[in-house]
């Protein structure tokens, strides 16, 4: 017999409440894929339990009948709504794929509103802590970036939707697979310790290699697939051989382990530079930073743009978390080693992305090239090493998640009716066809440059005021010459909308409800975000904890 | 040299030499195998670290099922099961980098512990009992979110290995967007009748 | 530990022994008279029609092989648990059931999807 | 370091000693049921089988082996000629390298030193054998794919995917096993099988009836590892020639025989280990006699086994492929499975339930499946004129029969086709050639 004194690690669940969420969304839509017609008997147990869940949550868990549990009537809620959507939607399969998983992506945002709120915040400030015996991290990072995967997740699905259905590649393993990729970026961004990050990290890349080859008659889908799944696997393994040798050096494979391993004086510093650079390699690779960015605009190009939207957006944070948390965690040792390769790089993106848009005739293309671009932008916050810097990179990596999603959105509607790849001749004239159209499409573009009063801007002001404060000012000035280079490029994309002549045979581009709602939602977040910045701005200020 | 050295030695020599017949063999069978002689030697070099539960997971894996799929993904295309050549202009390029990058990671890992040998006590208990328990408590949440990832990678196969109805891609220039379009639809809830369509020829 | 598989070296030593040695006798003791028939690959006494190169499988052999790979991971996944499993508890018990029944729905999944209908 | 030369050494006589015993075992209780199984199923086919060399034909393996080194050793030309001469080589190695965790016996005095009849108990005993399991579908693999030719070439790629399907289900059912005694090692589980079960006096611990559905998953699993009818697909003479090894003559060809009978052998050695206590069994007696009877236990609970295997071979009709990967991805895996878990929920309850129980749940759960399966089968067996009625839709469609020859013994005697082919022309496989394996 053994002793029953249970054996009982650290675990709080409530950590990754809403990957909870996520994954069980995703095991209904799996299951109710095999159903097929019979999915009345999948949702009707399924909504059960988790009705169920939720009341024995609230039995437990609720302090008072005043205090109820959020997390209880949430999976209430969530479960009735299964069953009423299951009801509601039996004609339609694919709508009702997409509203679960709508679904399973807001109950993550709602429930990271409750971590916020609840469980991370204390007086005035998140604290950090971690749990899941050190493997999570529950701290303003992790929390930022759930929201920002999580609203990519819930603007991209139904903007999509359409655009898929209309392109007959959607299958009913889209949105799993969406959201277990949405899954493993927050649980990227979540992740304390090398194991973690990069299970994570494969979690998130798998699916998306799947997502990007998903159109199976286009070749260039396919051949994106086939680059981006090659080249992230040798990122993964030279990522992997990184942290086996920061293994060697400190023996720890936990980030805070790993950054006490490193201040000690007898750690061999050549190794781990090696091992740093390595990991540079790795997640370099993953937020696109030149010269890592060989597979971004063939992707990019390739991908259907739904899922583009969602890799450039919601990728873009999850691996930039990522690189946060290893570099300025684990190895804030190394700071002066690693600052200024990473600043170079930045530098860098900055200028190549700048550079390479302006010839690029394919909007796809030249939005592929203003990520990596972006991804120099967003990289000043990181070698800011402040606090400022940290957040300055999580609300930049925000701003800029929305914006793209909606540039990209505009595409969609435009490649919908075109039924081909969308170049700037494409954009003759749109501001005469369709005006509100042009309209998203200039505010996205103008918020992608960087123009008052967008949210792009708010962004970029963040990382160069990070940046000055720093005194990367060299750095900061590059970036703002990019930015008035990288005008240039958005603006002849606008010059294109509204001084030109539409095409006489130029498709009015098709829209659906959820590509209106979706859009529109996306825009005014850009405007309206744009304008009153401090709701978000001053979560992500304080945001800027790190579990150590 | 100890009597371990030596065998060391041999499965080093074996192993190296596999792996570089693996990116250098023409034919992409003898690849796979020679693929599958390293990883074998890799298992044996977990056995002469005493890592034998590991070195066994290594055999059932590595060998038993990844080399297995490597064959059986190959015997699935057309082309390359003879000899075929796979070279591309690359390759001087990436023979620079990987030497570079084996001495630059050889000198390092010599320099950083050169002098300093790990005490060669017995090795540390690795039985299977205490891994049972480093999985169960410290890293019990990355090995939840392995099932995750198996479950990605099994949805993702599903995927990209379903048969959609009509005829699969033989076009080979860059497709528009409206040939995407020709395929009848597939419903959502479609009897898996379809499905294998192939025979086995 | 290592001194265990020295016997496993000898049985191999001896397993080979006995492999190369009856190969070798027969080689040596065997006759050999090559003729075209023999040469030509065996397809039942019709001319070779069916080249090797440019056979292809069915996808589904690749899908058993995904799955083998999968549950392959789990099985290993099981054996540390499956020894550890008196200390652990119902703790390991459910993150046992956990992992096991996310794989489940893989599982149940491919098989629905038809992954592994043959005909 | 030197020390670990010096322990390697003192090792190596004993060592040598338990190899080549294990290694002579094998390979002559592999030579027995070649015999056996050509005797066994002659008896069910209505005629002698082999029985002109030595007692009661005992001898004819022995010398149908002999045969096989004069026979022609032919390399096609259009093979893979490496690869197509290792295949062969690692399938013989790597079945006898299987069987260097299994205990043939206990403990024996024997020149003045004390040696454990088993070549090696490693601490990873179980997981050893499942490695071996997972080279051997090299073997089958590099033969398929090294010839060349169509045939082989489809042949192992079934046999591959037959084989990889019902590793998993045999893993977890071996998983099973480790569940309940704790251990991986091969002579901890067999003690413990040695322990008194509790259920009455004196029954032996043997895992069959507490861990009885991953004993039938196992069982089930064995017979397609091995590729023995009704699972010998990959083989199928009517589809596939001779499955993998059609390009194959002379000795190469007989160490794929060998292995392949070997392999029965070999799986029968494990499911006794696992699930029928090895050699245990009682040992009374002088000296000598202790030593021998645990290695008489063990041979003789094999023997029921292989017996079984070639009952399986001599009754049942083959299975068509579809069918055994259903068999094992829709059946046996999710049996196993979900065994594992059940299992770990009685073992879990058990251990914290101080009821009357007392560590016999499990046994008394298996015996309830047990009893539960023997109620239920009768009701699941198909109707009987059905059965007829097929049989005879086969019989039409094969038209007249050659009946064997039963009264003429020396046309049974040897039924060696000649591999050689070539030399003489080859019999296209039909119907009554479906139970006529090949003698090494």
């Amino acid at each position: 017999m053994t002793d029953l004194t249970q054996f009982l690690p650290d675990i709080a669940w409530s950590s990754v409440a809403p990957e909870i969420a996520m994954t069980v969304a995703v095991v209904v839509l799996l299951l109710m894929t095999v159903a097929g017609r019979r999915r009345m008997w999948v949702a009707t147990p399924m909504g059960l339990a988790i009705a169920g869940v939720g009341v024995a949550l609230l039995v437990v868990e609720s302090t008072s009948p005043a205090d109820p549990s959020l997390p209880g009537l949430l999976a209430i809620v969530a479960g009735v709504a299964l069953v009423a959507l299951t009801f509601g939607l039996a004609g339609v399969p694919r709508a009702l794929h997409a509203w679960i998983a709508g679904l399973g992506a807001g109950a993550a945002l709602v429930l990271t509103a409750w971590q916020i709120f609840d469980v991370a915040w204390t007086g005035s400030l998140f604290a950090a802590s971690t749990t899941m015996e050190g493997s999570v991290a529950m701290d303003g990072l992790a929390i930022f970036t759930r929201i920002t995967v999580y609203l990519s997740t819930l603007l991209v699905l139904p903007i999509g939707f359409a655009y898929v259905r209309d392109r007959n590649i959607h299958r009913p393993e889209f949105e799993p697979l969406l959201l277990l990729s949405a899954v493993g970026m927050a649980l990227l961004g979540a992740a304390n310790d090398v194991i973690t990050l990069f299970i994570a990290l494969e979690v998130l890349s798998i699916a998306l290699y799947v997502l990007t080859g998903s159109a199976r008659r286009d070749r260039r889908s396919q051949e994106a697939a086939v680059k981006y799944f090659v080249l992230g696997a040798v990122a993964s393994a030279i990522l992997l051989y990184g942290f086996a040798l920061s293994y060697i050096a400190t023996g720890s494979l936990e980030l805070p382990g790993i950054a006490l391993g490193m201040a000690d004086p007898g750690s061999p510093l050549r190794l781990l530079a090696v091992s740093m650079v390595l990991v540079l390699v790795g997640v370099g690779f993953k937020v696109a930073l030149v010269p890592f960015q060989l597979w971004v605009p063939d992707v990019y190009e390739g991908a259907p743009t739904n899922v583009t939207a969602f890799m450039g957006a919601a990728t873009k944070a999850a691996g930039f978390a990522a690189m946060l948390r290893l570099f300025v965690v684990a190895w804030a040792p190394l700071a002066d080693l690693w600052v200024p390769i990473v600043a170079v790089l930045a530098g860098l993106s900055m200028a190549y992305g700048a550079w390479a848009a302006l010839v690029q005739d394919d909007v796809k293309r030249l939005l592929a090239y203003s990520a990596v671009a972006h991804a120099g932008y967003a990289t000043i916050g990181i070698v800011s090493l402040s606090d400022a810097g940290l957040s300055a990179t999580m609300w930049y990596l925000f701003t800029y998640a929305i914006t793209s999603i909606t540039a990209l959105g505009g595409i969609i509607a435009i490649e919908r009716r075109n039924h081909r790849a969308v170049s700037i001749s494409d954009l003759n004239g749109l501001g005469r066809t369709s005006p509100a159209l042009a309209a998203v499409m200039s505010l996205a573009l103008l918020s992608l440059a960087g123009i008052p009063p967008t949210l792009g801007f708010e962004g970029k002001l963040g990382v160069f005021t990070a940046g000055m404060l720093s005194g990367l000012t060299w750095l900061v000035v590059l970036g703002v010459v990019t930015s008035v280079v990288s005008a240039f490029y958005y603006l002849r994309l606008m010059g294109a909308m509204f001084l030109t002549d539409p095409a006489p045979d130029a498709p009015v581009p098709a829209y659906s409800h959820g590509w209106n709602a979706g859009v529109t939602v996306a825009a005014g977040l850009i405007v309206y975000l744009g304008l009153q910045p401090s709701i978000l701005l001053d979560l992500a200020e304080r945001a800027a904890v790190l579990a150590r | 040299m100890t009597s371990l050295d030596i065998v060391f030695i041999l499965v080093a020599v074996v192993t190296g030499g596999a792996a570089v017949m693996t990116v250098t063999s023409r034919n992409l069978v003898h690849a796979a195998l020679f693929l599958g002689v390293t990883l074998a030697g890799i298992g044996a070099t977990f056995l002469l670290l005493a890592a034998d539960f590991v070195a066994m997971v290594q055999v059932v894996v590595y060998l038993g099922a990844i080399t297995v799929l490597f064959l059986f993904g190959l015997m699935l295309t057309r082309a390359p099961i003879g000899r075929e050549t796979l070279d591309s202009r690359n390759r001087p390029m990436a023979m620079v980098v990987s030497a570079a990058l084996f001495g630059i990671l050889v000198v390092l890992i010599v320099r950083a512990f050169g002098s300093n040998q790990f005490p060669a006590t017995e090795p540390i208990s690795s039985s299977v009992a205490d891994l049972g328990m480093a999985i169960f408590s410290t890293w019990v949440f990355p090995f939840e979110v392995v099932s995750m990832m198996l479950l990605a990678a099994l949805v993702g196969a599903v995927l990209l290995a379903r048969r959609q109805s009509g005829d699969s891609g033989t076009e080979t220039r860059v497709t528009p967007i409206r040939e995407a379009l020709d395929d009848s639809t597939e419903e959502l809830d479609r009897a898996p009748a379809e499905l294998g369509s192939g025979g086995e020829r | 530990m290592l001194a265990d598989y020295l016997p496993v070296l000898l049985l191999f030593v001896v397993a080979f022994g006995f492999v190369a040695a009856s190969l070798g006798v027969s080689a040596l003791v065997g006759p050999r008279r090559p003729n075209p028939s023999k040469l030509s690959a065996y397809e039942c006494g019709n001319e070779p029609l069916a080249q090797v190169k440019g056979t292809r499988f069915s996808v589904k052999f690749y899908l058993v092989a995904m799955m083998f790979l999968i549950f392959d991971i789990e099985t290993v996944f099981v054996y540390p648990w499956a020894i550890t499993t008196a200390d652990l508890g119902w703790f390991g018990f459910g993150q046992m059931a956990l992992f096991l029944g996310l794989l489940g729905v893989a599982f149940v999944y491919e098989i629905g999807r038809g992954g592994l209908t043959w005909d | 370091m030197e020390s670990t030369l010096v322990s390697w050494w003192s090792g190596f006589w004993p060592g040598l000693f338990t190899a080549l015993l294990t290694f002579l075992v094998f390979l002559l209780t592999t030579a027995l049921l070649i015999w056996a199984e050509r005797r066994i199923v002659g008896l069910m086919q209505d005629r002698l089988g082999p029985n002109r060399v030595g007692p009661l034909g005992v001898l004819q393996t022995l010398v149908d082996g002999a045969k096989m080194f004069f026979k022609e050793d032919f390399t096609p030309g259009m093979v893979e000629r490496v690869l197509f001469t290792v295949a062969p080589m690692l399938a013989v190695v790597v079945s006898l390298m299987t069987v260097a965790v299994i205990p043939v016996g206990g403990e024996v005095t024997m020149f003045g030193q004390t040696f454990t009849l088993v070549t090696a108990d490693l601490a990873v005993g179980v997981l050893w054998l499942l490695a071996m399991g997972s080279l051997h579908v090299y073997a089958v693999f590099l033969a398929g794919w090294s010839s060349q030719s169509p045939y082989p070439l489809m042949g192992a790629v079934r046999a591959t995917a037959q084989m990889i399907s019902y590793e998993i289900a045999q893993g977890l059912a071996v998983a099973a096993v480790i569940l309940y005694t704790g251990s991986l090692r091969v002579s901890d589980i067999v003690a413990f099988q040695a322990t008194d079960s509790g259920l009455f006096p004196g029954a032996p611990n043997w895992l069959f009836l507490p861990l009885f559905p991953a004993f039938a998953v196992f069982v089930v699993g064995m017979v397609a590892e091995t590729q023995r009818p009704p699972f010998d697909l990959a083989e199928a003479e009517e589809e596939l020639v001779a499955g993998f090894h059609t390009e194959y003559s002379g000795m190469r060809f007989g160490m794929f025989m060998l292995s392949e009978f070997m392999g029965v052998v070999i799986q029968s050695a494990i499911v006794v280990t696992l699930f029928f206590g090895g050699p245990n069994g009682p040992v009374f007696g002088p000296g000598w006699l202790q030593g021998l009877l645990p290695v008489v236990w063990f041979l003789a609970k094999t023997s029921v086994f292989i017996v079984f295997f070639v009952l399986l071979r001599g009754a049942e009709p083959r299975m068509r492929y579809d069918k055994l990967m259903n068999l094992g991805w829709k059946i046996m895996i999710p049996v196993a499975l979900v065994w594992v878990v059940v299992q770990a929920a009685i073992l879990e309850v058990d251990r914290q339930w101080d009821g009357w129980t007392d560590g016999r749940m499990p046994a008394l759960v298996g015996l309830g499946i047990v009893l539960l399966a023997l109620a239920v089968t009768p009701m699941l067996r198909r109707d009987p004129t059905e059965r007829t009625e097929a049989a005879r839709s086969v019989a039409r469609d094969l038209g007249p029969r050659r009946l064997p020859e039963k009264d003429d013994p020396a046309v049974q005697a040897d039924t060696t086709p000649d591999t050689g082919r070539g030399d003489a022309p080859h019999t296209p496989p039909g119907p009554e050639h479906d139970h006529e394996e090949v003698g090494v």
